[in-house]
């Protein structure tokens, strides 16, 4: 976001550069840790009749994760026009 | 609650920043999980259906205009709280 | 909490008064969170024919707004009370 | 583990004590969650009904007297897997 | 895991055996807090007819606790055993 | 994002691999809850039946398998968005 402040914006000390790299760590790590509890769930059922993965289970895994993405992509889209459209707009 | 001085009241507020930044994200995170729960059912195929993704849209509103109205009604009741606390005193402070 | 420690206590430090004003806002902010998730899950059912809030969707968020703070405020007394009964009663 | 030396166990205690404060308040979170999520569910006025606040009563201090229950089994599970622990080894240690 | 460093390492720091406390406390806490919310859904039904436990509850809550360290020691284990078979076996 | 110097990415290291730790811990308690809840339903005596004890093996083993499987496509379709971040932008970023 650095256009917000432009070429006159000190240079980001260490803390601040550790920071940032940490919180896209953070972000990764939520956006998984919300799919793999929601995917867990929606795929596997609670019944445990073999220990393998079968062949329904691991096909609707991998779609999940592709739908999550493909989720997590299009509600961050839509709240970004959502928030512009409030700002630009002036209602109605 | 002691008063705090400019330079402590900086580092207070540079903290809360990457609080609100860490909310945000959790609100996001929230809707995320909340609609896909909500509206994706179907694993049939890797594309998300057009019934799928209207369900998501009208869902993502929903769940905005919920988190406004709990955030306004929460602020106004809080609010009410403190001013009774300056009389009364409110359990659990 | 101060009587506790009577007025010959040292100042608090900055690192002391900046700890309590942010243990403050994570009360505050813990309170919203678990409100938040409480009263959608109880006032907003999980079709979404409309992308508004209806009439008694919103009325309903607004009363469990009012009944959270309230049901908060009885449960603390409630725990207060049991507490100080322990500790002055002695039991039997 | 290395034994802590008493500047070491300063800071640890105090670590401790602000976990402990924040471990009381979510304790105290889910007390409140549980009970209204079990009790309230009239939503044709803000104010609690008589019978919601009787059950919420009776919530809390089932909630209390489990929470006591569980902490003591807990305490003497514990200390059954430490002692364990010294002959054999436990996993995840 | 002393033994991975040898007895070449150095002594830890500070810093380092406070973290080892912590985590050594946090992982405790993590484990009450886990056995805490399953066993009370697992005994307490969500109707409040008296304050008190009953005895059938009090019972469960104690059985639940001696199964629920069962339970962390016994996936321990098993997760231990695929990591080793997986290191040293070599597959099949 | 600002390039790191050398002794930022130990520090960043340091960080990342407590967080790691912690990452692995809550694994390992996520699988725990999970088959307790599943398989664990009879408190009619504290030793695990050999009925439960079975499916809690099968439940470590499946949930392990979906750990796995759940990690390899994340990091398929993450990399894919970053590539085409790198031509377009990807929202929430």
């Amino acid at each position: 976001m650095s256009f917000l402040f432009g070429s006159g914006r000190p240079q980001p000390t260490s803390a601040e550069k550790i920071a940032a790299a940490e919180q896209e760590y953070e972000m990764i790590a939520e956006l998984y840790n919300r799919l793999s509890s929601t995917c867990s769930k929606k795929c596997v059922p609670a019944e445990y009749r073999e220990p393998d993965l079968n062949k329904g289970e691991s096909v609707c895994l991998d779609r999940c994760v592709a739908k999550f993405f493909d989720v997590q992509i299009k509600v961050g889209e839509k709240i970004q026009q959502d928030a512009a459209s409030k700002m630009g707009g002036g209602g109605f | 609650m002691e008063a705090l001085n400019p330079s402590e009241q900086r580092e207070l507020q540079a903290r809360m920043e990457r609080k609100t930044m860490k909310d945000f994200l959790t609100t996001y995170s929230n809707i995320v999980q909340r609609c896909f729960e909500d509206c994706i059912s179907d694993f049939s195929s890797k594309s998300l259906t057009s019934r799928e993704e209207g369900c998501l849209m009208r869902c993502v509103d929903k769940q905005l205009k919920t988190g406004e109205r709990l955030a306004q009604r929460f602020q106004e009741e809080n609010a009410n709280q403190m001013a009774k606390a300056g009389q009364g005193g409110f359990p659990g402070r």
